[in-house]
Order: C-alpha cells, then sequence, then structure tokens
C-alpha cells in the first residue's frame, strides 16, 4: 500500500487530479452548508452575469443560483457515476469471472450475451431504457450500468482467463477448494488492479452519459445534476453562456480529474507501465 | 338573414398588396428554406391537424376560404359563398379554372367528396366543424351547396387549408383515405407542387406553373428543412439558411435576441385561429383535486407574469378566463372573472385554503401532488420548475414528471392517471371548436386525446355549451359565454394560465408573407425574396 | 482451398454466427419495447390533435398492434426470416427503404469519425510515446482528455457560432445545401462541406480513446524483444518507429476501432441532432418516441448487422496486419 | 591471432534504488578472433547487461556505461556515437537472443527482417540481396529457405527460428557474434544442433563469439575460454579447460560442484508396496474445427501410458516439451481429466471420479508445480497459503498454523515467513513454500513438475536436496516431470522417458542411462550438453586426458 502510494505520488499529473477530485468530493459534501436552500429555489434576479445580483457563477432564466446548483449537482453526478459503476463493474465482474473460469459452454453463452450488449447502439440503448423505465435517477443509474457493462465483462473474462491456468490456482484445485472460493478469494484479488483502473475510467463515462441524457430532455426533472443545468441551460448559451458553461466546466473538470487519477492507478498498479516509467 | 358576398380577383390581389405594407415591386423567382419541425409523420392534411404538416400542406392543397389577419373570410377555391336565412344553406361557387396539379379539373364533386368522404369521416376536428351538414348538392361543377340539419355560423371558420383542404377525389374515391398513397405524395390545387421529401433533412416543393391565381405565386421553390436542435435552428436562420421559423421554432430567448439584429424580424401575427392556451388540467375526481379551493388556491398562488417573462421572455398574456381574450372581437370574451390573478396573491391562496379546512401538517404540507409536464419543449419543464418552487409557501409539495409523448398521452387521457398536468389547447377560432371539448361531460372520452380528462361533469354547463354553440344571435351568445365564463371560474376544473404567443421569426429579405391571418398554415404564394 | 473461397467461407461463417445475437437483440428490444407505455396509434392519434378510440382501435388493427405479442413476435421474426422488416407506422414507408436512406449518411458520419479518430489519435500517440514524459506527452495527453471531457452538443455548438456564424466558413448544419440542390462532383463535395464539423465534434469525442490507447501500445511494443534485435542490426530509429513498433502498436486500435463502431451509431444521436444530420441515431430516437416499433426494431437490425459487418471487415484488416491471426 | 574485444574497468550503473550501485563492477576481459569466450553466471550476475554494453543497447536512460572501455578495433564503443553504432551493430558486431519468438518482429517476414540488415548496411540490388538472404539460409540449414524466406515467424518451429536469428547475425559476416543465451528457450536436442551450428558457423568464418550462458554443459560444450561472473563481478577467467578443471575461486567451484551429474544415484531397493497405478491413460487436446468444419488439430498428449509408483520410490518422467510429460503428471492429480485408462491410488480409480468424489481423495496425491512466481498466489500470505489445505481438509485454524509452522522449518524455511508476502521471498525459497504447501496435506505421492528447471544451478542443487530428504524422512512416493537428464539422474530411481504421448522406454535410472534401449533414449542422452565433462568424475577425467 505504501509503495503503491509512493508510486502514485511520483505521477505529478494523477495527484493533480485527485486534488481537483477531492475539492470536488469536498464541494459536493459541504454543499448544503454553503448553499443550504434548495438548489432550485428562485433565488434572485434571471439571467445575472458572474458575480452580480449576489450570484458568484451568475442565475439562470428562472433566477436560480448556477453555483448552488453546481455544488449540489455534484453530488448527484458523482453518485450516479460511482453507483452505476458499481453496478456495471458488478455485472461485468460476475459474467466476465463466470466466462473465463469455466470456459466452454458457459463461456460461449455468457460471452454472446456480452456481445449482444457491445453490438446494440449503446446510447441509443440508454436512451430507450430511460424512456422506458421513466426517467429517474434510478433509471438513469440502471441504464448507464446496463450499456457500460460488457467492457468489463471483457476485461474480467479475460483476466481470469490467463489467471485460472496459473500454477497458484491449480494448486487450490489440487487441495479440493471449491470453484466459488477460487474465483473470489484467489483470482478476483488478481485482477482488482484492472479493474479498479477501468471502473474509474467509467465513473467519468457515467458522468458524461448522463449529461448527454439530459441534453435529449432524459434527466430526473427532480434532482439537481450537472446534467441537468447544461441540457436546462444548452438555449441559453448564446444569451447567457454562464449558465449552461459553468456547470460544463465542473463536468469537463471531473472527467478530467476522474481520468487523471484513473491513469494514475494504471500506472502505479500495472508493473509493466511502471518499469518504464 | 342574407349574406352575398363576392370577390372579384383583382381586388383581392390588390388588397394583398396593400396589406403587404408597401408598394414594392413583387420580385418572382428565388428559393425559400423555412424551418418545418419536429418532420411531419406524412402531408396528410386531412388526416391530422398536426402542426408541422399544417406548415407544409396548405403550400399544396387549398381550402375554400382564406382569412385575412383579422380572420374575416377571403376567397380561395370557393369564389363566393351564400347563407340561406335560416342558415340551413349554404351555397359555394368554384373558381373556374383550376387544375390539380396532375392536370385533372377541381370540380364540385371534390368538394362533395373531401367534405362528406373524407372530412367527415377520418379528420380528428372535421366530424365537430361540419356535424350539421347532412349532405352536399352539386348542381353543376362550379357549385356545392350544403345542406345542413341546423345552423353552423362556426363552420365557415373552419374552412382553411389547413382545417378543411380539398382533396382530389379521382385520387382517392374507393380507397381508405388513411392508407392512400397521397398521404406521401400529395397532389393538391395550391401554388406549390410536391417534389420531394427526404426524411430526416427536408421536404422539396417547386412552384406550380399552371397555378390558378395569375401571376403567383412568386418563389421558384420552397423546401421544408427539418433541424432537430433549437440552438441550431437558430444559427441556421442566423447564417441565412433558412428564412423563416414558425411556431417556436426559434425559441423565444433567441428571437428576443434576433429581433434586435439588424436583418431579422419577429412577429406574433398569424396565430389568430390557433388561439393556444397555457393550462393546468386537475383530476377533479380524486383528492386532493377533487377540492376547487385547493384549485383556486393554486390559480392565486402562480405569478403568470413570472412564466411569461422569464420562461417566455415576455411573450404571452396572463390568462383572465376560460376563454382566450381574443374572443373579446366576436363578443363572447367576458372580463374580469374572479380567481383570475396576473401576480401571485399568496395570501388569499391561504386564506382559500384555510377557508376549505385542508391544513399544513407538521411540516406545513397541506396537499402533495405529483404534477405531469407536457413533454412538448423545455419551457414546460422550466414552467414546472417554477410552480414546484411557487407552491412551497401555501405549503403544496410537487414532485416534477416528465415522460415521454406516448406514456404522457396515455397517463392523461387513457389511464387518467395522473392529479395535475400542465398542458396547452388550441382555443382556436371559435369556443365551438377548441374550448367545448374540455369542459362537456359528453367529452369525458376515455382514450380520446385532448378532450375533457379532468372529468368534470356539470349538466347546467352543458346545456350552455350546447345553446352556445346554436345561438346565431351575437348579444345572446355572449352571455351564455359570460355564464360559462363564470361557472368555470368558480370550479376551475381547468386552470388558465397564459395565453400563448408564438413566435415567427423571419429573415427581413422575406416578404409577402404576412398576408393570411393562417401565418404560417398559409400558402405563402405571395411571398417573395427581397435580394 | 483457395485463398479467396477461405476468406468468403469465414466471412458467411461469422454471418451466420451473428444471427443469433442480431435475432437475440431484436427479441430482447422487442419485449422491452412492450414495456413502454403508449404505442404508435397514441402518437399518431395525439399529434393529429384528436382522434376516436374507434379510429385508434381500428388503425392497431391495421398495424397489427392488436395481436398477442407472441403472434407480433413470429409475425414480425417470419417476415424478417424472408427480408421484410415491415412497414413503419409512422412513416407509412417499409422500415428498410427509411433506413437505406439513412445508412449512407450514418456510414459517412462513422467512417469519416473513426478515420479522423483514429488517424489522429494514431499520430498524438505516437508522437506523445516517441516524446514519454515531455511538454509534448503531457501538452497531448491533456488535450486529448479535454475534448474527452467536454459535453458534444458544446463542442458541436460552438463550433457552429465559431465556424458557421463567425467565421462564415462551414454550413451549420444538414447534409446539403437546399438552395442549390448540387448535382455530380458538386453535390460530392456540397456534402464533404457539410460533414466536416459533425466529424470533428464526433471524432473529438473519440480522440482521447485513440491518443491513450496508442501511447500505451507504443510503449508496450517499444519494449519488446524484437525492437532490441532491430537495434541490434543496425536499423534507424526511425525505421523502428514507423515499421517495426508502428505496425504491431496498430493492432490494439484496430480491435478497439471495431468495439467502437456499435458505440459510434449510437454516440452519434447528439451529434446528429445538433447539426440536424440525417443519421441512424436520429432516426431511432424518433422512432422510439412515435413507439414506430418496427422501425425501431428494423434499425436494431440493421445496425447490428452493420456492427457486424464493420467488425468482418476490422477482422480482415487485423488478419492483414497480423500474419498470426489467419482469416478462416 | 587478432584482438577483436577489449573490456577494460567496464562499469554499468543501475538506476538509483537498484539493489546494488553497478549492475556490471570492474569487468576486465577480451575477445580474440576465431574464439568463443562463454561468459557464465547465474540470474543476476550481469553477464547479460555486459552483453548489450557492448552492443550499446543498454535499456537507457537509467542504465548506462558508467565507466570503462570497451575496445574494438582501437575504437572505444563506450563512447562512440549513436550513428556510428549504428553502423557497427549488424555488421562489424551483430547479437542473437534467447527467446527467438519475442526478437523476431511476428508481422514481418523472415525475409524483410534479414534484408533490413543488408538495406542498413551495403548498398546492393534487391535481387541480389534477395540471392544472398537465401544463401544464408540454406548456410544455417533450414530445409526449405525459399518458403522460409516468405515465412512469418510464428510459422517456423523454435529451432527453426534460432537458424533464421543466426542467419541474420551472420548476414554480413561480422567480426563479432554475441550469443545471449541463444539455446535456453530450446530443447536439449535442438539445443545440441543450434550449438553445432554456431561452432561450425563461428569455425567456417573465423568469428569471434561472445557467448553468454548460465549452463556449464554448454560451456563445456562450446566455449574456448571462460569467464566466469558473480553479481557484476568477474571473478574467474582463463582456458575452458582451466576454470572447469581447476576453478580457482570458490563460486566457481561451488557452481561446477552443483552440476548434477549424469552418472544415476545408486539404486536403493524398491518396496514391493505399488501405491500408485496408471494404466492405458488415454488424453487428446483438440482445437480448432467446431460446427463449422475447418481444421481441425488433434493432439495425442497421452498415448496408452502405463506406469507403477511404489511407495518411497521416485519415478522420473522425462521428454522434450510437446512430449506429454506434464499432462501425464496434470491427469494424475485430476487438474486434467484423461479420457480413458485407471489412475489407481491405493487401488482407487481415481480418474472417473467427479468433483466432489474426488475431494477425499486429494490430500493424499499433492503436486509441486515449475514457476516459483506463477505458483504462488500474490496477494496471499505464506501461512494462508500452506494452511488453507488442512483448513479445507478439515482441520482448525490453529492446529493448521502449527503445521504450517512446522513445515516451513521442515522446508528451511524460518517462522517469519509465515506472515509475510510471495513477492518477498527469492525464487529458491518460494519454491520452498511449494513445497511446504504440498505436504501441508501429508500426502502419500508427490508429483513434481519440473520443479526446479526455473532455478540457478546452485538453488536448483538445494530444491533436489530437500525434495529427497523429505521424500526419505515422510516415506512419500515421488513422480518427477523433468527435461533434464542430469536431474533425473540424480533423484529417480526409474524412468520413464516420453515422446509424443507416448512412454517409449521406463526402467531403472542406471539401466536407462548405461544402456538405453530405444533410439530416442540415446538422441536424449547424447545431446545433453557437456555430458563428457560432467558425466562422471571418471569420465570427465578421460575427457581431459583424451
Amino acid at each position: 500500500m505504501h509503495s503503491f502510494w509512493k508510486r502514485f505520488a511520483r505521477n505529478r499529473q494523477a495527484l493533480f487530479g485527485l486534488a481537483i477530485l477531492g475539492c470536488i468530493l469536498i464541494m459536493a459534501a459541504t454543499a448544503h452548508l454553503f448553499f443550504p436552500t434548495d438548489p432550485f429555489s428562485l433565488a434572485g434576479q434571471s439571467m445575472s452575469p458572474p458575480g452580480q445580483n449576489g450570484f458568484l457563477l451568475g442565475s439562470d432564466s428562472l433566477g436560480r443560483d448556477v453555483a448552488a446548483g453546481i455544488a449540489h449537482g455534484a453530488k448527484t453526478s458523482l453518485l450516479i457515476g460511482l453507483v452505476a459503476t458499481l453496478v456495471a463493474v458488478l455485472i461485468g465482474v460476475i459474467m466476465g469471472a463466470l466466462a473465463g473460469y469455466y470456459g466452454g459452454i458457459v463461456d460461449d453463452l455468457l460471452m454472446r450475451t456480452t456481445e449482444m450488449f457491445q453490438t446494440i447502439p449503446s446510447f441509443v440503448f440508454a436512451i430507450l431504457l430511460v424512456a422506458i423505465m421513466k426517467p429517474s435517477i434510478e433509471s438513469i443509474v440502471i441504464a448507464i450500468a446496463v450499456v457500460s457493462w460488457p467492457a468489463v465483462a471483457r476485461l474480467v473474462r479475460g483476466e481470469f482467463l490467463s489467471l485460472r491456468n496459473r500454477e497458484f490456482v491449480q494448486a487450490c484445485h489440487t487441495i479440493g477448494m471449491s470453484d466459488v472460493r477460487i474465483m473470489l478469494g484467489e483470482i478476483l484479488p488478481n485482477c482488482l488492479s484492472p479493474i479498479i483502473v477501468i471502473g474509474s475510467l467509467m465513473v467519468a463515462t457515467a458522468i458524461l452519459i448522463e449529461s448527454g441524457l439530459a441534453f435529449l430532455g432524459l434527466g430526473d426533472p427532480n434532482i439537481m445534476s450537472w446534467g441537468f443545468q447544461v441540457g436546462a441551460g444548452r438555449t441559453l448559451l448564446r444569451s447567457a453562456w454562464w449558465v449552461c458553461t459553468f456547470p460544463g466546466i465542473a463536468i469537463l473538470l471531473t472527467v478530467l480529474a476522474i481520468n487523471l487519477v484513473g491513469e494514475g492507478l494504471n500506472d502505479a498498479l500495472n508493473p509493466r507501465l511502471r518499469e518504464r516509467s | 338573414m342574407r349574406h352575398l358576398c363576392k370577390f372579384a380577383l383583382a381586388a383581392v390581389a390588390m388588397s394583398a398588396a396593400l396589406a403587404s405594407g408597401a408598394a414594392m415591386a413583387q420580385k418572382a423567382g428565388g428559393n425559400l428554406v423555412f424551418i418545418v419541425q419536429p418532420e411531419p409523420p406524412s402531408l396528410a392534411g386531412y388526416l391530422s391537424t398536426s402542426g408541422p404538416i399544417g406548415l407544409v400542406a396548405p403550400k399544396i392543397y387549398e381550402g375554400l376560404f382564406d382569412y385575412d389577419n383579422d380572420l374575416k373570410i377571403a376567397p380561395a377555391l370557393a369564389e363566393s359563398y351564400d347563407v340561406s336565412d335560416d342558415g340551413k344553406t349554404v351555397t359555394f361557387k368554384l373558381q373556374q379554372g383550376v387544375t390539380w396539379h396532375d392536370g385533372e379539373p377541381f370540380t364540385s364533386a371534390d368538394v362533395e367528396f373531401t367534405v362528406m368522404e373524407v372530412l367527415k369521416k377520418v379528420h380528428p376536428r372535421g366530424p365537430n366543424s361540419f356535424r350539421e351538414v347532412t349532405s352536399i348538392d352539386t348542381p353543376d361543377e362550379y357549385t356545392a351547396v350544403f345542406n345542413l340539419a341546423k345552423a353552423a355560423p362556426y363552420m365557415l371558420s373552419a374552412l382553411s387549408a389547413y382545417e378543411s383542404p380539398m382533396v382530389p377525389k379521382h385520387l382517392l374515391e374507393g380507397q381508405d383515405p388513411r392508407n392512400a398513397e397521397l398521404g406521401n405524395n400529395p397532389v393538391g390545387t395550391g401554388p406549390f407542387k410536391f417534389v420531394e421529401w427526404k426524411k430526416g433533412q427536408y421536404i422539396r416543393l417547386e412552384k406550380n406553373e399552371n397555378y390558378w391565381k395569375e401571376g403567383l405565386p412568386y418563389l421558384d421553390r420552397i423546401v421544408g428543412r427539418f433541424i432537430p436542435d433549437a440552438s441550431t435552428r437558430t444559427a441556421a436562420m442566423e447564417s441565412g439558411e433558412v428564412m423563416y421559423g414558425a411556431f417556436g421554432a426559434i425559441p423565444n430567448i433567441d428571437a428576443v435576441r434576433l429581433r434586435d439584429t439588424d436583418g431579422f424580424s419577429v412577429t406574433t401575427e398569424g396565430y389568430a385561429t390557433i388561439n393556444p392556451m397555457a393550462l393546468i388540467e386537475f383530476d377533479t375526481t380524486e383528492p386532493p383535486f377533487d377540492n376547487p379551493a385547493l384549485r383556486k388556491a393554486i390559480s392565486y398562488a402562480l405569478d403568470r407574469q413570472f412564466l411569461i417573462d422569464n420562461i417566455w421572455f415576455g411573450y404571452g398574456k396572463p390568462a383572465t378566463s376560460a376563454l382566450s381574450s381574443t374572443f373579446a372581437g366576436p363578443g363572447l370574451y367576458k372580463d374580469p372573472m374572479p380567481n383570475y390573478v396576473p401576480t401571485a396573491d399568496i395570501e388569499e391562496a391561504i386564506k382559500l385554503l384555510d377557508e376549505a379546512g385542508i391544513t399544513p401538517d407538521e411540516n406545513g404540507v397541506r396537499a402533495k401532488a405529483v404534477l405531469d409536464l407536457i413533454p412538448y419543449g423545455e419551457d414546460w419543464r422550466r414552467a414546472g420548475e417554477y410552480m414546484k418552487q411557487a407552491l412551497v409557501p401555501i405549503g403544496i409539495e410537487l414532485e416534477l414528471r416528465y415522460e415521454d409523448v406516448p406514456t404522457w398521452l396515455k397517463r392523461v387521457y387513457h389511464n387518467y392517471d395522473f392529479a395535475m398536468n400542465v398542458n396547452y389547447f388550441y382555443q382556436l377560432a371559435d369556443p365551438v371548436l377548441g374550448v367545448h371539448r374540455h369542459y362537456g361531460t359528453d367529452q369525458i372520452r376515455q382514450g380520446t386525446h385532448f378532450v375533457n380528462s379532468t372529468r368534470y361533469p356539470n349538466p347546467k354547463l352543458d346545456e350552455l355549451l350546447v345553446a352556445g354553440a346554436q345561438e346565431p344571435d351575437a348579444a345572446k351568445r355572449g352571455e351564455i359565454y359570460g355564464e360559462i365564463q363564470s361557472i368555470l371560474a368558480e370550479d376551475m376544473p381547468v386552470l388558465n394560465l397564459f395565453e400563448m404567443e408564438f413566435l415567427t421569426v423571419y429573415n427581413d429579405k422575406l416578404k409577402g408573407i404576412d398576408v393570411s391571418g393562417l401565418g404560417a398554415y398559409g400558402s405563402f404564394a405571395e411571398a417573395w425574396i427581397d435580394d | 482451398m483457395s485463398h479467396s473461397a477461405r476468406r468468403l467461407r469465414y466471412v458467411l461463417k461469422r454471418l451466420i454466427q451473428a444471427l443469433p445475437i442480431v435475432l437475440a437483440i431484436v427479441i430482447m428490444n422487442f419485449f422491452l419495447l412492450q414495456m413502454a407505455e403508449g404505442d404508435a396509434v397514441d402518437v399518431l392519434a395525439g399529434e393529429a390533435g384528436s382522434a376516436t378510440p374507434e379510429y385508434m382501435a381500428e388503425l392497431r388493427a391495421k398495424f397489427g398492434l392488436d395481436q398477442p405479442l407472441p403472434v407480433q413476435l413470429a409475425v414480425y421474426l417470419k417476415n424478417v426470416l424472408t427480408f421484410d422488416l415491415g412497414y413503419s407506422f409512422r412513416h407509412e414507408m417499409p422500415v428498410s427503404q427509411l433506413i437505406l436512406d439513412r445508412m449512407i449518411p450514418t456510414m459517412l458520419l462513422m467512417v469519416s469519425t473513426i478515420m479522423l479518430a483514429v488517424g489522429f489519435g494514431v499520430l498524438l500517440g505516437l508522437i506523445a510515446a516517441t516524446g514519454l514524459n515531455t511538454w509534448r506527452d503531457t501538452a497531448i495527453s491533456i488535450f486529448a482528455l479535454i475534448t474527452y471531457a467536454t459535453p458534444l452538443f458544446w463542442v458541436g455548438l460552438m463550433l457552429i457560432v465559431v465556424f458557421s456564424l463567425n467565421l462564415g466558413w462551414f454550413p451549420t448544419s444538414g447534409m446539403e445545401n437546399l438552395t442549390m440542390f448540387y448535382e455530380g462532383w458538386d453535390r460530392v463535395i456540397d456534402i464533404a462541406h457539410h460533414l466536416v464539423l459533425p466529424t470533428i465534434t464526433l471524432s473529438l469525442f473519440y480522440l482521447a480513446l485513440y491518443t491513450r490507447l496508442m501511447r500505451a501500445s507504443m510503449l508496450e511494443q517499444y519494449g519488446q524483444d524484437y525492437v532490441t534485435t532491430a537495434r541490434a542490426k543496425g536499423v534507424t530509429e526511425r525505421r523502428i518507429i514507423f515499421v517495426h513498433v508502428l505496425r504491431n502498436a496498430l493492432l490494439p486500435v484496430v480491435t478497439m476501432a471495431g468495439v467502437q463502431v456499435g458505440a459510434l451509431i449510437g454516440g452519434s444521436v447528439i451529434v446528429e441532432s445538433v447539426f440536424a444530420w440525417p443519421g441512424l441515431g436520429m432516426l431511432a430516437f424518433e422512432a422510439l418516441f412515435a413507439r414506430d416499433l418496427n422501425l425501431l426494431l428494423g434499425i436494431f437490425l440493421l445496425s447490428a448487422l452493420l456492427v457486424v459487418a464493420v467488425n468482418l471487415v476490422v477482422d480482415i484488416i487485423y488478419s492483414s496486419l497480423d500474419p498470426r491471426i489467419e482469416v478462416g | 591471432m587478432t584482438r577483436l574485444l577489449d573490456i577494460r574497468g567496464l562499469h554499468v550503473s543501475l538506476p538509483e534504488g537498484a539493489q546494488r550501485p553497478y549492475a556490471v563492477e570492474n569487468a576486465d576481459f577480451h575477445l580474440d578472433q576465431n574464439e568463443i569466450l562463454c561468459v557464465v553466471g547465474e540470474s543476476g550476475s550481469g553477464k547479460s547487461l555486459t552483453a548489450r554494453a557492448v552492443m550499446g543497447l543498454l535499456p537507457r536512460p537509467h542504465v548506462r556505461v558508467a565507466n570503462g572501455q570497451i575496445v574494438f578495433h582501437s575504437e572505444d564503443l563506450a563512447t562512440a556515437s549513436e550513428p556510428r553504432m549504428r553502423e557497427i551493430r549488424g555488421s562489424e558486431i551483430s547479437m542473437i537472443f534467447q527467446e527467438p519468438m519475442t526478437a523476431l518482429n511476428p508481422v514481418m517476414t523472415i525475409g524483410v527482417q534479414i534484408d533490413e540488415v543488408f538495406r542498413f548496411h551495403e548498398k546492393m540490388s534487391s535481387k541480389e540481396r534477395r540471392e544472398r538472404a537465401l544463401s544464408l539460409l540454406s548456410d544455417v540449414r533450414l530445409p526449405d529457405p525459399e518458403q522460409a524466406l516468405k515465412a512469418y515467424p510464428h510459422e517456423l518451429s523454435g529451432g527453426q527460428r534460432q537458424r533464421a536469428m543466426i542467419a541474420m547475425a551472420l548476414a554480413l559476416d561480422p567480426k563479432i557474434l554475441i550469443a545471449d543465451e541463444p539455446t535456453t528457450a530450446l530443447d536439449v536436442t535442438t539445443q545440441a544442433q543450434v550449438l553445432k551450428l554456431i561452432k561450425e558457423m563461428q569455425e567456417a568464418h573465423g568469428t569471434g563469439v561472445l557467448f553468454i550462458t548460465h549452463d556449464f554443459g554448454v560451456v563445456a560444450d562450446i566455449a574456448d575460454r571462460v569467464a566466469v561472473m558473480q553479481n557484476g563481478l568477474v571473478v574467474e577467467s582463463g582456458t575452458t579447460d582451466e576454470v572447469l578443471r581447476q576453478p580457482t575461486h570458490p563460486y566457481t567451484q561451488s557452481l561446477i560442484a552443483a552440476v548434477p551429474s549424469l552418472a544415476p544415484r545408486p539404486p536403493r531397493t524398491r518396496s514391493s508396496e505399488v501405491v500408485l497405478e496408471v494404466k492405458h491413460l488415454e488424453k487428446t487436446y483438440r482445437s480448432g474445427g467446431g460446427y463449422f468444419g475447418g481444421k481441425e488439430r488433434v493432439v495425442h498428449a497421452a498415448r496408452d501410458v502405463t506406469f507403477d509408483l511404489a511407495r518411497g520410490e521416485t519415478l522420473g518422467i522425462v521428454g522434450e516439451s510437446g512430449s506429454g510429460k506434464s499432462t501425464v503428471a496434470r491427469c494424475i492429480v485430476r487438474l486434467n481429466d484423461a479420457e480413458a485408462g485407471e489412475i489407481l491410488l491405493d487401488g482407487v480409480d481415481l480418474r472417473p471420479l467427479g468433483r466432489a468424489a474426488m475431494r477425499p481423495h486429494r490430500p493424499k496425491i499433492q503436486m509441486v508445480f515449475q514457476d516459483p512466481f506463477a505458483s504462488l498466489n500474490p496477494r496471499a500470505r505464506v501461512g494462508r497459503i500452506i494452511a488453507q489445505g488442512p483448513i479445507l481438509a478439515g482441520a482448525n485454524a490453529v492446529t493448521a498454523k502449527k503445521r504450517a509452522l512446522e513445515l516451513l522449518e521442515t522446508v528451511g524455511l524460518d517462522a517469519g515467513a509465515y506472515d509475510r508476502f510471495p513477492h518477498e521471498f527469492s525464487g529458491g525459497q518460494r519454491q520452498r513454500i511449494g513445497v511446504a504447501r504440498a505436504l501441508a496435506l501429508d500426502p502419500e505421492v508427490l508429483v513434481a513438475d519440473e520443479p526446479v528447471s526455473a532455478l540457478d544451478v546452485s538453488i536448483q542443487a538445494q530444491i533436489l536436496q530437500l525434495l529427497d530428504e523429505i521424500r526419505d524422512q515422510m516415506n512419500l512416493s515421488m513422480v518427477f516431470i523433468t527435461h533434464d537428464l542430469r536431474v533425473a539422474a540424480q533423484v529417480c530411481d526409474r524412468i520413464a522417458v516420453m515422446r509424443r504421448g507416448e512412454v517409449v522406454e521406463i526402467g531403472p535410472t542406471g539401466m536407462l542411462f548405461e544402456a538405453p534401449r530405444h533410439e530416442y533414449t540415446r538422441e536424449l542422452l547424447s545431446a545433453v550438453p557437456g555430458r563428457d565433462w560432467f558425466a562422471a568424475p571418471v569420465e570427465k577425467l578421460a575427457a581431459v586426458s583424451s
């Protein structure tokens, strides 16, 4: 752990990303302290430019505080990103582990299923799922997870496929260990690194998908998120640039930070790259 | 009473030229690209009153009448008309020498076929507009006599190319109009002929060289373009790629900006026959909105002017009654009505609730409900977000629901699974056409869209509605509608928010588009481009 | 067996293998769409203004929507197996015709985007990898990430504002000039002109992916023994990079491009929307909200086939790049 | 005799934080024309980096020549510019590598890769280049040079690839050939052929060869002179005779002593109690094919394999790669399922047992694996690795821990190892942990699959000794899989020789070595490198005197 941190900290870009991410997390956690009121509340003069009428980042067409929205939206956007990723990783790990470990017909079946999900145009499929389940934060999370898991499944399958023939796994067979225990206790811990890396990047993608869905009018109308702000502000882009630009920058920074951290994790966890840098 | 109106072609052309404001020399030639949004399902204007169809079909088809900017009748395929004293016979004299785009002559047989076989049967509003028509006689090729069971003065308001297009009998006879090839390959008598429809891109119409109005149309070609994104539509307008966008194709915020930019104009003209009204429908059969006090309290708590100023950027007029103030013209609108305020009156709202015994719980909440929003664009979402906030002070907690069109239609008009629904209705040129459907008990028709979804039953009102439809005397009719408005203001099954003003944004190079009361639903025969 | 016969057999084999997947997609989506509230008739009636329940029932009968689900599915599948995708409820046109009309714009956007994204991604990845940990590397990584992290529609609108409105270099949207209706070569140039902004917008998003992949791939290949061998032979660094390493490093990029195709069709919905590009994404989007079941299923089916076909092409490209992989 | 290369006081520095500051420290040696100098040492001795330093191919910037000279034709290569080095590489000095599969570019044909050497050093027409390439390929005795030119590396066998590499290296008739463990990845018979080829080519061209190896057998076979390296230092150098016969440095002495002798161990009496009987075992691997036809490849990994194992006995299974020896081992411990035959352990046929039915029999037959790095879960502590077997078998945690600690002592590790992770141990120590794990279940039969082939020779000797001790101590029976006849000679009571899935010969070690009946056995025996030197003390002397 210690050496991992040392390797990670050597990467200045990753540290920078971690710092931004930390700020965003703090912002999400303290949103209710700095902006105690509902971020939807009509706080004052509408379409105030940044810095005027007491709005740090301006206000939108209904006079809602953009800054309050960004602070509260951070919570939602990160939550959507994290939960969707967790669900996707869970599905992906189960599918990939079973396919990679058992091989043969199980592998065939599960991988055909995975292929099927990869063959469907994923964003259209996400839209379809949200439309069917009605736009709400839950349906958005589910839709993002459903279109994201195949990548995890493929990765995990590959790892399991190579690890299951490793001698230490065979050694477990020779002492009569059960399959579930081998998969969970022996193999899985050894492919955590790539899962963590792909997971971290998926959080970023999930946030982007959420904003894309919101752009098309498929956000949850009751919850403040960056996607909502960007979607709601996009027609104002030419008249009140700040309404959609600041949340857009929030998304950009978060996605950027997560990617930098993800790459840092990759460098720190992936021994092959480690040797060369 | 006996009307006889004759128009001379020359006079029409003259008046049109005068109406367009200046005695400029119209220039023939040029291509007009305008925005059609969304892409229409078909071009069968005789099957659907869908907006985008209305933008394209009236350039191809024509009606018996046109209407000027004051909604006065202007001649179109009917050269003149004559109403009998009892109002039960209406005789139309048709233009001579009119041909369909395929060369066949247009005759009274086409009129008879269109009204009796098409509009009365498959048009969404036709059965209502022509409900009194029992038969049509065609004594000669250019005369059509409508025989009515009762007088139906409102029928004469429903004869435009958009509302009641004349269709070719020889292409539809013996077929189900709903399946006919004509829907995607329209053949009309209008100034422009259909050429091609590139799905997802554009509909292309070319000048009808054999158009019966001499010298018209001016334009060589009209192209209707589909651009899904509102900001892109604005950009296309600014870059000159499109020159005309109606029905809010350009969002109000951008329209306001373009209004102040050289080279572009914004107008609210051309929507007089539509009369759109933004409103909230309540489920009056179930708590909490079975209590009129709650409905009225909401009417007091909402700031109508805020909606207009901040979401529709100044376009619109606070509603003051169940009828739009545009009905002041025929003397049907009564002003002012109780329970309608332009800006919020929270105290009055709370007073109403307290009196009705709707008291707050420990969290200050008096009622909870889900607010459904009409899925026709961002503005309605903003309105919902505003309402959610605006009702907090009076202790009503809303949850917003925004679904796609089919889900919403099913929910509101089929499953009746809603409590409070933001919507808008076209009140059209006459209350009988646009307002009655919202309130009559006979209009509680499960599964039919845009009728009485509130399931508000009032026998007294039903009687008044019937009387209002048939009363030929304007003053008496005004009284009847006055009473109707009082009842509706008191019961408020539907809460009118504001009279919407749709915007048309156009490039200043485009001239001659303001000659018809139909606006964007007009024929554009006299439109021309001044380079 | 001759080489081409073997290749043909391989193609056939892959297509047959893809068949169950494509059918499964259709069946899954068929049932998913049944879970959605409302149907095409509701939408049509809603748009028409008003329609009686009797009329709507009639329409449902006409579309076959009154049949029990298994019957509807069976009929659909039977039609599909005879290469008949049915009629679009909304457009009153054969689904196949609607989709084929959109196929060309979709392919145009897809191919140009992939070429641009892969081309630039490979170039940037290569530059970054050869200047590992220099400012060049950092700048490229950050640039790629920013283009990835910026919401697509924002990029699209900004490009329109800058390049269409302010500079006037490109049209704002659409695929053709509708006042001129060019023909022949002029039309090709006109379409290419319209294609520029959407392609840039969409490829900016995918650029990051390929840049990152190419960089990692280059670094990995750089550490391989054969590079040492090449150096031991006295081969120049230039040739090592461009002949030895590049070809090997491209392999994962090619694989990824194949995987991305599916995402690309769907991912272009936003770009199609912003630039009014008449692609399959928007068609699907509209079909979904119009509950145009036949059309939507047809799009899923054909785009799945498209993905399968592109993957096939990618595999063939792959096998020509990597002799270890034999097609057949 | 011309001096080709003179290395003086060479220091190769390692990056900060490495185990030692210099990979190579103060190395002094030289290479003359027409001689083979073997640089021999164990892993980490710095022998490979020395070779790379000569080529100017150190993994810069972290590893570089810090000091010293590499004089080639009166030019110091340590300070030569990169373009100059590029000129020299491939034409004056060339190199071949250990693993010909990865050392060749997988996506380029052999022809193109050979052609590059000509293109970058000499002006020749393409026809001329092609002819030269063809003649080179026939010089290295590739069976079909025309075909080989067009072939991709994966289409050739391991030996053929190394021949192609040699052809490439000798293309421009370099003064010096550097061979970095060129035969380590090859089977013993192939190794013998490649060594012979290198020797012949060297003699034909008068090349000076710098030959890096860890194998004293190879040294004995090929070297004119020897330099021994240990931890970056050249501890001893001299002619082959000098170094092998009279090593002066203790390290050299210990290395040479550790080379297992080909002379079989003294026979022991065989117990009459048979623990394990394998009868008519069959196993095939299929690949390709499927529903759509295509060419199905069928490999018979085990064909009618029959043998038995007495209590306390060690049976060696010897063969080259692909002979099926590992498959047989894996079938016995039921990691693979054999298709037919019987595996009788104490009279019970294990072959048809399902997973659950097999479980109670698992403890009786345990396995030691080849790769000490891959065989231990990097994420699990040593204690858990050893104790989890007994725990699964029903022991409680306390007993299991006690047993694990005992076993650690048995295999020569201290108790502190219990809480550490595998990566904290060296290869030999890890293999001890692997042995402890196998012993934790008190097995009757231990199957060891190449347990020492990944280890340096000195460690190898220790592990072999450990296995021997344990066998005697616990009265284990052992199946010992190896490709190395020397190792087999030292540990096995009986040996079975396998080729292409078949046991071609089986018999007591002594008899098999003295009077091999099967031709293949003879072939194997004659291919053992340095067999004349290290066969037996008596023979060794004989060889020297001859």
